[in-house]
């Protein structure tokens, strides 16, 4: 039972901060609610007992990338706000069109897939050696999964050279 | 907000490390400074116009406001170029007690640089432990003339009193004081890596262009030019003593800290020297009742610690009041080289040249 | 009333579409690049629903490599946007209609 | 149900209020200490020794007025000094004082949870402090402030690297992520991680110097040069709030520090029988000793060395604390494998 009102009261949370995310005029507010919207993730990771995720989250995604959307709103600290002056051939309203029509195109994915009976069991999962959520992460990130591994450092990597190139002034 | 075009800063004149009302414009490209445009003035009151109506004993407290800090040394100057002009013999017995005086002074002002620029720096004990050493100097003077900072220390002639009993073995034993709290000083600062790396290479000037820019005081001679007037043009009892004049190789703000640091310590071997041989005697030459000196002109330099400190007095021989009064302050040659100086490096070099270059705001705006 | 994976697929879907909206109706770039990141966290949510549902961790693994993508690209993306900014001045999204510039 | 509830609640409160109560005298430490580093007195006004001075100081700054700038971003204005001190405060959740103890009849852990990603917890949660600093200057809305946090949190995130990457060497050797897993493993090997790991104790001091904007590395509020640092436009409570901020962060990671080099409650030579005299002394009160011994280094720190400037700093924490923490690293893992 406890865990349902967590669940709600998160969910709500996360939504209601996506919302204002996208909606307040103010950048620097809207990063505000980016921040709280991912700290509210990783509560909802910690209530899928998932707490290694959770941390991740808030370190690398709230401690690090929002920390550069700050520096950049901050650098990119506008006269003239974008939305100051309106552009005729915006079509918000087909974008809110069709983003109701993706909206109803889930829900009813959803709905009918929540009538069926639910699908059968698939395999069980490989028993790993280790237990303890981070262990087992850790354990399948060094074995099975060891070349996307290699393949994310270097994205990384590449990312890192790319986003020093682009921005800085004079090389 | 800022864009990629320069920022100008306003260093001043209401900061912590400007060592006074100095307003120093800074153009930064992001960090680094493109260029500094010093703005002074904020301290003058006008001493030389001020001069032109008192006579000459009334123009020695003037001296006293220029450099605060060395009071005594602006005295001495300002007393021998009025005796240059008339002639006066001054006794033996006096001028050993100016050098002593003079000595002190410096040993004072320095330990106010090292405190203060260490502190900019950001090692906060060397202030306390400076200041405490200053304290003891700023005593011996109280013992002498009854101030702390200004003196009012000299007659044109000689002394205006003479040295109380027992007043030369105080000086002895605060010399014996200072030997070891510089070796405090040493171990704060001298090979302290963070110390090396705020002021090695900060800030360098070569010798020529040194010279070439009016530089004097320790902050030529940290730039190897061995030009000191107690060497080159010895007054007061200078000639009779023997010290060694430090010269730095690179020039760049640590040689500038160790040539003030050595100076220290020829200070205090002037001051034993000094102390232990005052001759007896009396402390005033032949001075007319009224100083009335005849028309005329000179000018005289004495090395205060900032430098060489240069008085040029012209007379008219009819009234007792100088006809113009000029000084030339070591504070201000030394300050206008603070743009060169400080092109290129960053805002938090400003500050440690600032303090290494060792002006006072009163001797610069006079 | 237990909580099924279809409620974490619910609130996943809700975000994704409130992500979407986000990069259709602004025009500041920064707000687009933020919804895009929360898209990107829907995505997560649904993965880890998954991985605790199935009690498989591999799930798990996914998501922190949704992640690590994440960072890049919001890293390389700032980086476009400085470069953008500095010629043009300004972060609408109508006035990058050029490839180079 | 009192298990569930009221325990924990009674730790946190006992814990928060021993957090905020020695926030309050790492002030008065910090002013006796350097007072007498520098042959003066340090505050003796207000109380014996000047022992009340920190209540006189929260009662200034309360009393004081609490002015917003004009033009200043009022929400954002208010909410930096708390953002940057919750984090301080949270991280105790994870810190163990102590083992499972016996008291009033029932076993008591003198932790308030034992999270198996505890240290991963700590680090992430010192990631979100560098947010109080960064609006901080923001909301201040004028020159300084903004050039002072932006390079108050570009110092932060580039120190952080090297502390994570040293808090991964001790996590190699303990083989575990919770902190009283960690306590346990220097228990077990019979030897404390910071006599093990030498190098990755003095990186992860100096980066731990570098997050908390102590001593060397306190350019961003260095009065000198950008008079008075990200908090500038503050006032009366709100400035309160950062200065006790960055005393909780300086306990908490002198606290951090003893529990992964130290060996958080251990006392020393725990297993040596002759020494069991010790044990008079209950767990905890070793824990405070080492922490103290900690903070005090930090004070001692600040009161002699000079002040780095900002591109040295920079360049000491990339190109020195990083590649050795990585070196570090390395050489664990090899050392680990080949022993076991």
């Amino acid at each position: 039972m406890a865990e349902a009102i967590a669940f709600y009261v998160i969910a709500a949370f996360i939504l209601g901060f996506a919302v204002l995310v996208v909606t307040t005029k103010d950048t620097v507010h809207s990063v505000l609610f980016l921040v709280l919207d991912f700290l509210f993730v990783a509560a909802l990771y910690v209530l899928l007992s998932a707490p290694f995720l959770a941390v991740i989250q808030i370190l690398v995604y709230a401690g690090g990338i929002v920390v550069l959307y700050l520096f950049v709103v901050m650098l990119v600290n506008l006269k003239r706000a974008p939305e100051a002056h309106e552009d005729p051939h915006r079509l918000t309203k087909l974008g809110f069109g069709l983003a109701g029509a993706v909206l109803i195109e889930l829900g009813a994915i959803l709905v009918s897939g929540y009538m069926k009976a639910p699908a059968a069991a698939s395999a069980a999962p490989a028993v790993l050696p280790v237990s303890g959520n981070t262990e087992q992460v850790g354990w399948l990130l060094y074995t099975s999964y060891l070349i996307p591994f290699e393949i994310a450092s270097m994205l990384l990597l590449v990312a890192m050279i790319g986003a020093i190139v682009l921005a800085k002034r004079e090389l | 907000m800022f864009d990629t075009s320069e920022l100008v800063i306003n260093m001043g004149p209401q900061h912590p490390s400007t060592h006074g009302v100095l307003r120093v414009v800074l153009r930064l490209d992001g960090e680094k400074v493109v260029d500094a445009e010093v703005v002074i003035g904020y301290l003058h009151r006008g001493i030389e116009k001020l001069s032109e109506n008192r006579n000459w004993t009334q123009i020695i407290l003037l001296t006293d406001r220029m450099d605060y800090v060395a009071a005594a040394t602006s005295n001495v100057g300002y007393c021998e170029t009025v005796e240059k002009l008339m002639q006066i013999e001054v006794p033996r017995r006096a001028k050993y007690v100016r050098t002593v005086l003079c000595e002190l002074q410096r040993i004072a002002s320095h330990c106010l640089w090292v405190g203060t620029h260490a502190m900019d720096i950001g090692a906060m004990t060397v202030f306390l432990y400076a200041f405490r050493e200053r304290e003891l100097i700023l005593d011996l003077f109280e013992e002498f003339c009854g101030a702390r900072l200004t003196y009012n220390s000299m007659r044109i002639g000689g002394l205006p009193q003479d040295i109380p009993p027992g007043w030369d073995k105080k000086v002895l034993a605060f010399c014996d004081i200072m030997d070891g709290k510089l070796d405090e000083y040493e171990t704060l600062l001298t090979h302290n890596r963070i110390w090396l790396e705020r002021t090695k290479g900060i800030g360098v000037i070569k010798g020529p262009e040194a010279t070439a820019l009016g530089l004097c005081g320790p902050a030529l001679r940290g730039s190897g030019v061995a030009r000191d007037v107690r060497k080159d043009e010895p007054y007061a009892a200078y000639d009779e003593m023997e010290f060694d004049v430090p010269v730095g190789m690179v020039g760049d703000t640590y040689d500038r800290y160790l040539v003030r640091m050595e100076e220290f310590r020829q200070s205090l071997r002037i001051i034993r020297q000094a102390t232990a041989g005052i001759p007896e005697g009396p402390i005033v030459g032949k001075v007319p009742r009224l100083i009335k000196p005849v028309a005329g002109e000179t000018y005289h330099a004495i090395e205060s610690p900032k430098g060489e400190l240069g008085y040029f007095i012209v007379s008219d021989g009819k009234s007792t009041n100088p006809y113009r009064f000029r000084v030339r302050p070591p504070s201000f040659c030394n300050l206008q080289a603070l743009p060169r100086l400080v092109r290129g490096h960053l805002i938090a070099d400003v500050v440690a040249l600032i303090g290494s270059i060792d002006i006072v705001l009163g001797e610069v705006d006079r | 009333m237990p909580i099924t994976p279809t409620h974490y697929m619910l609130l996943s879907a809700a975000l994704f579409i409130i992500g979407v909206i986000g990069v259709m109706v602004r025009r500041n770039i920064i707000i687009i690049f933020m919804s895009i990141e929360l898209i990107l966290n829907a995505v997560n949510i649904n993965l880890v629903a998954f991985s605790a549902q199935l009690h498989n961790v591999v799930g798990q693994v996914f998501a922190i490599f949704v992640i690590a993508v994440a960072a890049a690209e919001a890293a390389v993306g700032l980086g476009i946007i400085l470069a953008f900014y500095r010629n043009k001045e300004s972060v609408n999204i109508d006035e990058m209609n050029l490839m180079r510039w | 149900m009192i298990d569930q509830f009221v325990i924990p609640v009674v730790k946190i409160l006992v814990v928060l209020n021993a957090t905020l109560i020695g926030v309050s005298y790492m002030t008065l430490l910090e002013r006796k200490v350097i007072a007498w580093a520098q042959s003066r007195l340090g505050p003796m006004r207000v109380g014996p020794q000047g022992v009340l001075q920190p209540i006189a100081d929260a009662v200034k700054l309360i009393l004081k007025e609490d002015i917003t700038p004009r033009k200043a971003d009022r929400w954002v204005f208010t909410a930096a000094p708390v953002i940057s001190m919750v984090p301080a405060l949270i991280v105790y959740a994870v810190i163990p004082f102590g083992p499972v103890v016996h008291m009033f009849g029932r076993d008591i852990s003198l932790y308030i949870a034992d999270v198996n990603v505890g240290l991963l917890y700590i680090v992430s949660v010192a990631s979100v402090g560098v947010y109080g600093i960064i609006l901080a200057g923001y909301a201040s809305n004028s020159k300084f402030p903004l050039l002072a946090s932006l390079r108050a949190s570009a110092q932060l995130i580039s120190y952080e690297v090297s502390v994570t990457l040293t808090l991964v060497s001790v996590i190699l050797m303990s083989g575990t992520l919770s902190m009283v897993g960690i306590v346990n493993a220097q228990y077990n090997s019979r030897l404390w991680f910071g006599f093990v790991q030498p190098l990755a104790f003095v990186i992860f001091f100096i980066g731990s110097l570098a997050e908390t904007n102590r001593a060397p590395f306190d350019l961003p509020e260095a009065e000198q040069e950008l008079t008075g640092g990200f908090h500038t436009e503050y006032s009366g409570m709100r400035f309160a709030l950062f200065f006790l901020a960055e005393y909780a962060n300086m306990i908490v990671v002198s606290s951090v520090a003893t529990t992964l080099f130290f060996g958080g409650w251990l006392r020393p030579f725990p297993n040596v029988a002759a020494l069991h005299f010790l044990d008079v002394l209950p767990s905890w009160t070793w824990f405070l000793l080492k922490s103290f011994v900690f903070l005090y280094i930090f004070i001692w720190v600040r009161a002699t060395l000079p002040r780095y400037r900002y591109d040295q700093l920079m360049r000491l924490g990339w190109k020195v604390l990083i590649p050795l923490a990585i070196v570090n690293l390395v050489v664990t893992g090899i050392v680990k494998v080949m022993l076991l």
